[in-house]
């Protein structure tokens, strides 16, 4: 089931890759089946999910390189599972705000769907050079999905989140094959899991570092966060969604999966460094976003501070922290998704991001404004939104051991509220600039993409206990061992 | 009536997803009928509550499943039931009749009032919302949920001061507001992590146990109580961040009555008193809200004196008996505080009202263009004169009985606090008086307003003369039963303890003024002593009866006539006092640098990330390369061909550094190096 | 005579023909100075034959292997020089640098 | 009596380069072509014959006079021998190679490679020397064959000096090996380590060094690349370099193991050094032969890695490194000769817009581009993988970590020419890019290789795991 | 003694040629002093006794590549060679990185200053030639391939092709 989920987006690159070029309805059909296709069996695996199990479900196991103990293994537990279909669905999502591009529809399938296996297969590899293969996989298809179809300082944007992104994860790979010879030449997460907080905790720090180097540079934890501004300006809309949604979630997921899953002694020996970080990131980000004019790159800081919850929640080591970066994680995707969603829809028609540009938009855009609000005050953490439970999960874990560091972090939350609500008063409240006279309304397909995320923010705002459920009981066990 | 209780709150939220979705936007869209409709089914079940404490019903608390999550306490990992429900003692129903009472009203002149406007629904749909969630938070058994609920409050605060986001003095307004109330949140947030951490709980019925029986650290008391008041300053507009409050009544009339003067911002008090035995075990802090009330209110009342806007000294005046509320509070007054809310929602919803009808009237806000309105308006001026007695304490008007057991907690708290309240409630006194005498006494100054004014239709009057009743009698008809309805909590451990060690250190308020000192606990602990609180000594009653009539007749004295001579004259001879009153204390400036420091340091921090944090990793490097090629003499291959865009410092100049080894193309300079790699093995290797 | 004379007459050629193939400009003399070097190679073959293991040759018969591969590396690289220099009409190997970076 | 059936492939094909010489006599010049089909098939014949040895118990494994024959050379040698097959193909739609001398280039390259095969299962120092000269002096000639190209001329005349430059200083390292051990064998027992072996070692290395590219003797490597015609740049990027390090790899793993020798250092050194050469210096360069040269540099450096590392985990790596190098190398030449002949110059600028030209050869090309920068699925990841986790698990998590970090370097040159083919647009009307028969099917084996062994390496890695079983 | 003087006369000859060779401004008389070089070089492997090793010296080396390095002179001179400097400008580092090299060198031969001859010589031509068909009969095939391989280069670079 998982492999379907998985390996569907890529059957369907395939076909894609072989569709003629001037066929964009079959070519979009064709991606719409496919991510349709992970998308629906993610979800009709929930009905055999047992959200009351801590263990690895799903399970597949297959030998792929016998001679190295490498696996082809899968699993799905309350931790990889909420993040499985938050990418399904927002793939789903980032695919209907796809229908808009029109330069080389081919490729950008293709390599779409391609990014698409490699997200899913990171959240259910459980076999360490699978993972890793699945996480650079990702790298790729988002290289030329910025390359091409981004803004104007695409390729530059392009090359250095390639870059960035490998440095980090090269390390990483070191990380992973010290890991291999330690535990005996296993890759096997789960057996990893056993082994690893047996080992003497000067090699786990070690380990934990090299670990942590690649995926801080994917959450992106500060000072490694400078290339999210940057491919979030010029990504195209689509791909800034999947980015923010989807791609930062794999370096948090890692950091539960396997820096606090297999070296706990690594783990909590940085406890103190990554509580700072956390911090960093959360107030620094937001005062980042609060300089911003442009009003992606505002977004894009307040992913750095999102983010930075969720390194809060992690790092007070409590069930409640936790559960509250994996739900921050989810909400994070579907919230700043949408917020990406809702840049582009006024980038289409403007051509312009730049937030002193406008005003007033609220008078001709009733729709859009509303959207845009109601995104806004979720990102900004406003109870009854999505945005709020995760923050608040993730503070009250962190707050029993970093009572300072959670008190200083509450600045960041002041700040993200100024930032958003000065871009909300300087884009669509005030005197109507004259100059859009002739703006749009949101269009059906942009509605179809935003609409689905604005409910689910709502409903995950004041009824989070399904996506909760899936992932307690995964997490007390997480902690509890 | 009881167990359906938790209806209060849900109908009008029912109704705003109503009004919301399915009504058009329509002035004579019937959509407001929904909102009123609801509201009065809900104000309907709510005075069952009521009656049902009246009768002696005790606490009522109902909780269902809301959601669970994994969490961590002592050192265990389980998964943690979070409830919804509701937790109703006799201030919840008082307060929740208020609510539902006043947004009832509120919602029926608007039909009037918001008629010829074209976001007409939306409106309504907004004080729906905003009902439901203040109705909310009045009975959440949950804390979480009435955090919730305050900050839906807020949002619906922000949008309806933005209401009229066209122009940009209400876009400013709104995001000022919901700035300053944010910055007040974060306490009440640090608040909720701690109480939290503390107890393991948001229920705040077990909250409450946990506290009366002492398991709380007074240290931790006192923080909690610290964050909760700083959330309680920014919502009810309390010192230093009242700021908001004046600049908030841009927004629709009708609908700063129902928010921004009887009821969200007395929310913050009304969550004080909810989490009143937090306070009680920390005295300290008591104290600090005692003495926070008492800055507020008379720095409000000063500023109120110098207003000529009538929405202003409204808004002033509002913030001032917030300001009472807060001090009776941290006086130990729990009961004064929740029956000054509940009289001062009555006259302030109706004097806002009255105002909006005078503005609706002149179509000015400027009382210096108006004078002698009580002709064209007449039920507007009988029931704001109504409202200014009650307000100024007048005896038998709601408000002196509510002022005066406030000033009774004070007397007894501290002396000089209570002068200085004292002088509030004279200046209190005054300024509304002056807000009669400018607006309705004497002359019209400006003829052409005052030709065009007329009476306001039935739909707004009506709401008016509804408001009058309670302004009236709502002060005489609780004053009996106030203390069965709402006493003040009592903790269990301090008055255990209180029988063995009558000066517990722990429970000793420490700044207290010497004379406080011995009554305070004494207060606190008995239970049985409420009957004989609240009074003042007779002596000062007649003082209170010989002044307020006096201030009153002085305002008379200054403002009766077309012109004001005399306060001109006042004004020229302590203009530096004026202009700070005008300033407002100067608080918005400071606020402005506040934004403004923050805006630059927001700047510096992107800066630090585009030059340092970025550069440091991207071309660190680089530089260290450059000062190795510099030193190696190879400095001129650094401006050989710098193809490579922007990636880069560590690669490019490295890449540079090593190509210049070559740069020439010479096969001798190849053969060199494999010259010197030669000699070099053969040099290491045979000469160690 | 003991072997380290031979060896240090080996030694002194080969750094000889270092020298020379560093700094000839001319290829001609590079070339020549590399087989100077070639030749201190044999010397010492030779010498250790002669020192080491008296009797046997396979260090003379590794020389003459170097004796025959030299001359054939003598004579593509003259053939080349000559093609060069029917191109570029030059000997020096400074002039050799079209490609370079 | 000396085992010599044991190098009966080799032999083979010695004779069949002679054979192809003897046919071009009879040959006319137009038919020329018939020339190269013989030789690509006579090195197909031999691939097959030395799959055979392979498979066969008793040929695979075996000890001459001066050889020795078992699955790890034969490896090396299919290795060797299916890029010469591929060369060849690639010459055929090579435009500037003269027809007239079909039957000389042909001769000379399977010389070369029939050089290389002698040279992998060389165990003594006498028929080291000798097959590498045979591969030098073939290379020679080959890298000049255009010789009216002055580049090409050039290119041939530094090769060539660099060349015996280099092969004298390692004859000069036989001679005092010759002195140290008293026979040229490589086969170290009994003999103490002394300073003079040592040195003689590294003299030895040196000239190893310059076959394989390796620093301090890569230094022709770029202008020899760029120089000579494609086919031979793409032969002489590939086969030298895994024969040598082939060689090296039995030298120091099996004869001298090298941890006794202190000489893990020094290999781990010249790797380090070879990495970051071959890699900084690509990132400037904006010819693609010339970026390709470096980056053969620096894949030469990352088997040294292999090397140095050591143990059995290392000599599987540098094996199956080797493997996957020659696909995803031979790719990139391919790709690159065909767009290199189309445009007419070997610029990057001729890369630009190829998406539109050949959507395929792009694919291919940036295949496997990121196959040489190690980045999963391609097979490139496994070689590395290999090669890393030898490091690792022998203690050089240094030389580990400067070679991952070499390989993010080496993506920033490598995708330039990504950038180039898929993001940027041509200067001038976007002709389709015309792409020879077998280039295609030599492309077309690349990325077969690189994407079906990055996906499903297990039969490579236990083909490798046997080969290198018979080595102690 | 006798052995001594011919040692020495024989290196400096070698040498002292040598150095002309690497020295000398005029091409020509570099190559001739190549020929005298080798020839000492020759001189050297008779007084090793190594026979056939002096015997093919003579007739590869001296007669046959310094000829043909001198006619290659001869042919590729252009005029002004005569008055160019013939050594480049990286002499000073080329004697550095000789010298520093001639330490270890040195330190080789030195450790050898003990080993005397202790056999008579004798021919070693016959043992040669059954090594060379016997154990190193495959290279010494090989060289057949090698000289033939550098043949082809030789023709196909020098044949002058004006078509």
């Amino acid at each position: 089931m998982l492999s379907l989920i998985i390996w569907a987006p890529l059957v369907g690159a395939l076909i894609v890759l072989c569709l003629p070029k001037e066929k964009v309805t079959a070519i979009q059909a064709v991606s719409f089946i496919a991510a349709g296709v992970s998308l629906v069996a993610s979800l009709v695996m929930l009905r055999a999910f047992d959200a009351d199990s801590a263990a690895m479900q799903f399970v597949e196991r297959l030998p792929w390189i016998p001679s190295l103990n490498v696996n082809y293994s899968l699993g799905a537990d309350g931790l990889s599972y909420p993040l499985v279909l938050l990418t399904t669905f927002m793939c789903v999502i980032a695919l209907v705000g796809s229908l808009g591009i029109e330069k080389r529809v081919k490729e950008y399938f293709f390599w779409f769907l391609v990014l698409e296996t490699g997200m899913l297969g990171v959240f259910v590899a459980l076999d360490f050079i699978l993972f890793y293969v699945f996480w650079e996989l990702t790298l790729v298809p988002m290289y030329f999905l910025i390359g091409v179809w981004g803004g104007p300082k695409r390729e530059f944007a392009a090359i250095k989140f390639f870059l960035y992104t490998l440095t980090g994860s090269v390390f990483m790979f070191l990380g992973l094959l010290a890991m291999y010879f330690k535990g005996g030449n296993t890759f096997d997460i789960l057996q990893l899991m056993q082994l690893g907080p047996t080992w003497e905790p000067r090699f786990q720090i070690l380990v934990f570092l090299a670990l942590y180097l690649g995926l801080a540079v994917k959450i992106p934890a500060a000072p490694f966060h400078t290339w999210l501004p940057l491919a979030h300006v010029e990504a195209p809309t689509p791909i800034s969604v999947i980015l923010a949604a989807v791609l930062l979630k794999m370096g948090v997921y890692g950091l539960l999966r396997f820096c606090y899953q297999i070296l706990p002694g690594g783990f909590q020996w940085f406890l103190p460094y990554l509580v700072l970080i956390a911090v960093i990131n959360i107030v620094y980000g937001a005062l980042c976003a609060m300089a911003q004019t442009d009003m992606k790159k505002m977004v894009a800081y307040s992913s750095v501070n999102h983010m930075g919850y969720c390194l809060l929640g992690i790092a007070g080591m409590s069930a409640a922290g936790f559960t509250g970066a994996v739900f921050q994680m989810v909400t994070h995707g579907i919230i700043t998704g949408a917020l990406f969603l809702l840049v582009g829809v006024v980038y289409d028609r403007a051509h312009t991001r730049d937030i002193s540009a406008f005003g007033g938009l609220a008078l001709k855009t009733p729709v859009y404004a509303g959207l845009m609000f109601l995104t806004c005050f979720a990102s900004l953490g406003l109870p009854g939104l999505a945005g709020f439970v995760g923050e608040f999960m993730c503070f009250l874990g962190a707050f029993p051991m970093w009572k300072w560091h959670a008190a200083v972090s509450v600045l960041g939350i002041i700040a993200t509220a100024a930032f958003f609500l000065r871009m909300m008063q300087k884009v669509f409240l005030g005197t109507f600039n004259e100059k859009w006279a002739g703006i749009e309304d949101m269009t059906v397909r942009e509605l179809v993409s935003v609409v689905p995320l604005a409910v689910l923010t709502v409903w995950f705002g004041v009824y989070p206990t399904w996506p909760l459920s899936l992932m307690n009981k995964t997490i007390a066990a997480m902690l509890g061992k | 009536m009881l167990e359906h209780a938790y209806l209060i709150p849900l109908i009008p939220f029912a109704a705003s997803l109503i009004m919301f979705f399915g009504a058009k936007e329509d002035p004579h869209s019937p959509a407001p009928w929904i909102g009123v409709g609801a509201m009065l089914i809900s104000l309907g079940l709510s005075v069952s509550v009521l009656l049902a404490f009246l009768g002696g019903a005790a606490t009522y608390e109902r909780n269902w499943h809301w959601f669970s999550f994994a969490t961590t306490m002592g050192g265990k990992h389980f998964v943690h039931d979070m409830p919804i429900g509701v937790l109703i003692d006799g201030g919840a129903a008082l307060v929740s009749v208020v609510v539902c009472f006043v947004s009832s009203l509120v919602q029926i002149y608007s039909i009037a009032y918001m008629h010829d406007d074209k976001r007409y629904k939306r409106y309504f749909c907004f004080v729906s919302f905003f009902t439901a969630a203040m109705l909310g938070l009045v009975l959440s058994s949950n804390l979480l949920v009435t955090f919730a609920c305050w900050e839906l409050m807020g949002l619906t605060s922000y949008l309806l001061i933005g209401f009229w986001f066209e122009r940009e003095g209400p876009c400013e307004a709104q995001k000022k507001a919901f700035m300053t109330t944010k910055l007040g949140d974060s306490g009440l947030y640090l608040a909720l992590l701690f109480l939290y951490s503390l107890a393991g709980s948001f229920q705040i019925s077990q909250l409450g146990q946990f506290f009366s029986m002492g398991y709380a650290p007074a240290a931790v008391a006192a923080v909690i109580a610290l964050g909760i008041l700083v959330g309680a300053a920014g919502k009810s507009a309390q010192f230093p961040l009242f700021i908001w409050l004046p600049d908030a009544m841009q927004g629709p009339t009708p609908g700063s009555a129902l928010i921004h003067a009887a009821t969200m911002v007395a929310a913050g008090i009304y969550v004080v008193a909810r989490l009143y035995f937090v306070f009680l075990a920390a005295p300290d802090v008591m104290a600090l809200a005692a003495w926070v009330g008492c800055i507020t209110a008379f720095m409000a009342a000063a500023m109120a004196l110098v207003s000529y806007d009538i929405k202003g000294v409204l808004a002033f005046s509002t913030i001032s008996q917030l300001g009472f509320m807060m001090c009776a509070l941290g006086a130990g007054g729990y009961t004064a505080a929740l029956f000054h809310l509940t009289t001062h929602a009555f006259f302030k919803a109706l004097l806002f009202l009255g105002a909006g009808c005078v503005i609706h009237a002149v179509h000015t806000n400027d009382m210096r263009e108006m004078g002698g309105l009580w002709t064209k308006l007449p039920v507007t001026f009988w029931t704001m004169l109504a409202a200014c007695c009650a307000i100024a304490g007048l005896p038998l008007f709601s408000g002196s009985y509510s002022k005066d057991m406030i000033l009774a907690y004070v007397w007894e708290f501290s002396k000089p606090m209570f002068w200085v309240m004292l002088g509030t409630a004279l200046m209190t006194a005054f300024y509304m008086f002056r807000l009669i005498f400018l607006t309705f006494t004497g002359k019209d100054r400006d003829h052409e307003k005052f030709h065009h004014a007329h009476e306001a239709p039935g739909l707004m009057t009506v709401p008016l003369v509804l408001l009058v009743i309670p302004t009236i009698v709502s002060g005489l008809a609780l004053n009996g039963v106030i203390f069965k309805l709402a006493p003040k909590p009592v903790l269990h451990f301090q008055t255990a303890a209180a029988h063995e060690v009558p000066a517990d250190a722990h429970a000793a308020p420490a700044p207290a003024p010497a004379e406080a000192h011995a009554e305070a606990p004494a207060a606190q602990h008995h239970g049985d002593e409420h009957h004989q609180e609240g009074h003042l000594p007779p002596f000062l009653h007649y003082l209170l009866w010989v002044l307020v009539p006096a201030s009153i007749a002085f305002s008379f004295f200054l403002y009766r006539g077309p012109k004001y001579p005399v306060a001109d004259a006042l004004k020229s001879a302590l203009a530096p006092a004026f202009t700070l009153l005008e300033r407002r204390w100067y608080m918005d400036d400071l606020f402005n640098v506040l934004v403004r420091v923050s805006d630059r340091v927001a700047a510096l921090c992107f800066w630090v990330d585009a030059n340092v944090v970025d550069r440091v990793f991207v071309d660190g490097w680089g530089l260290v390369m450059r000062v190795f090629a510099h030193l190696s003499d190879l400095f001129d291959a650094l401006f050989v061909d710098r193809t490579v865009d922007g990636f880069g410092g560590l690669t490019n100049d490295v890449g540079v550094g090593l190509r210049s080894f070559v740069k020439d193309g010479q096969v001798q300079e190849y053969l060199m190096y494999a010259a010197i790699a030669f000699s070099l093995a053969a040099t290491l290797i045979l000469t160690r | 005579m003991t072997l380290a004379h031979y060896l240090a007459v080996g030694s002194g050629l080969f750094l000889i023909g270092v020298f020379g193939a560093l700094t000839r400009r001319n290829i001609i003399g590079i070339l020549m100075s590399v087989e100077l070097m070639f030749n201190a190679a044999n010397i010492n073959l030779a010498a250790f034959d002669r020192f080491l293991h008296p009797g046997g040759v396979a260090g003379q018969s590794l020389a003459l292997f170097v004796i025959a591969v030299a001359a054939a590396e003598v004579v593509v690289g003259l053939a080349l020089l000559l093609a060069i220099y029917r191109n570029a009409d030059t000997v020096y190997a400074e002039d050799f640098n079209l490609l370079k970076g | 009596m000396t085992n010599l059936r044991l190098l009966a492939p080799e032999m083979v094909l010695s004779g069949l380069a002679l054979l192809v010489l003897f046919v071009d006599l009879f040959v006319p010049v137009k038919r020329a072509r018939l020339l190269y089909h013989l030789a690509w098939l006579s090195a197909a014949g031999v691939l097959v014959m030395t799959a055979l040895t392979l498979s066969g118990a008793s040929g695979a494994h075996g000890v001459g006079t001066l050889w020795s024959v078992d699955p790890f050379s034969q490896f090396l040698k299919m290795c060797v021998v299916m890029t010469t097959a591929l060369c060849l193909l690639m010459g055929l739609d090579y435009a500037a190679l003269p027809e007239r001398h079909a039957g000389l280039y042909s001769a000379l390259v399977l010389f070369a490679a029939a050089g290389l095969m002698f040279l992998v299962s060389a165990t003594d120092l006498l028929l080291v020397f000798v097959a590498m000269e045979l591969v030098s002096l073939s290379s020679f000639v080959l890298a000049g064959f255009e010789r009216m190209n002055p580049k090409s001329n050039e290119g041939a005349m530094k090769y060539f000096v660099f060349g015996a430059f280099s092969s004298a200083i390692m004859v000069y390292g036989i001679s005092l090996y010759y002195g140290a051990t008293g026979g040229t064998k490589l086969a170290a027992a009994g003999v103490a380590a002394s300073p003079l072996l040592l040195l003689s070692l590294v003299l030895i290395l040196l000239g190893f060094a310059f076959k394989a590219s390796i620093a301090p003797m890569h230094f022709w490597v770029p202008d020899a690349y760029e120089g000579a015609p494609t086919p031979v740049t793409t032969f002489l990027s590939i086969a030298p370099k895994i024969a040598t390090l082939g060689v090296l790899v039995r030298l120091f793993g099996v004869v001298f193991p090298a941890p006794a020798w202190e000489l893990t250092s020094l290999l781990a050194l010249m790797a380090v050094l070879t990495m970051t050469l071959g890699n900084f210096t690509a990132l400037f360069q904006d010819d693609a032969k010339r970026l390709l040269a470096y980056s053969s540099i620096a894949q030469a450096g990352y088997l040294l890695v292999g090397l140095a590392a050591g143990g059995t985990l290392g000599q599987e790596g540098v094996l199956l490194y080797a493997f996957t190098y020659v696909a995803m190398n031979l790719g990139c030449f391919a790709v690159t000769q065909a767009v290199g002949q189309a445009a007419g110059h070997y610029g990057l600028s001729a890369f630009d817009g190829l998406y539109k030209r050949s959507f395929g050869m792009a694919l291919a090309m940036s295949f496997c581009l990121l196959s040489l920068a190690g980045i999963p699925p391609f097979a490139g990841f496994m070689g590395k993988m290999y090669i890393f986790s030898a490091a690792v698990k022998s203690g050089m998590m240094w030389l580990a970590v400067i070679g991952v970090l070499n390989s993010v370097v080496s993506v920033y040159y490598y995708f330039r020419i990504a950038q180039r083919m898929f993001l940027r647009d041509a200067t001038g009307e976007a002709a389709p890019l015309p792409v020879g028969a077998f280039v295609a099917g030599g492309v077309a084996v690349a990325v077969v290789g690189v994407l079906l062994f990055g996906v499903y390496p297990e039969p490579l890695i236990a083909g490798v795991k046997a080969s290198t079983r018979f080595l102690p | 003694m006798f052995e001594q003087i011919v040692f020495w006369s024989l290196a400096a000859l070698t040498l002292g040629s040598a150095l002309c060779v690497v020295l000398m401004r005029n091409t020509v008389h570099s190559s001739l002093f190549l020929g005298l070089s080798l020839a000492g070089v020759a001189g050297l492997y008779g007084s090793l006794g190594a026979d056939f090793l002096f015997a093919a010296q003579i007739m590869v080396y001296v007669s046959g590549i310094a000829v043909l390095i001198m006619f290659a002179v001869m042919l590729l001179g252009r005029a002004s060679d005569l008055h160019l400097r013939q050594v480049n400008d990286r002499w000073m580092a080329a004697l550095l990185v000789c010298g520093v090299s001639a330490v270890g060198l040195c330190k080789v031969a030195a450790s050898f200053r003990l080993a005397f001859a202790t056999t008579p010589t004798k021919p070693g031509t016959h043992a040669l030639g059954r090594l060379f068909l016997g154990e190193y009969l495959l290279p010494f095939e090989l060289v057949s391939l090698v000289l033939l391989a550098a043949l082809l280069g030789a023709v196909f670079f020098t044949h002058s092709e004006k078509a």
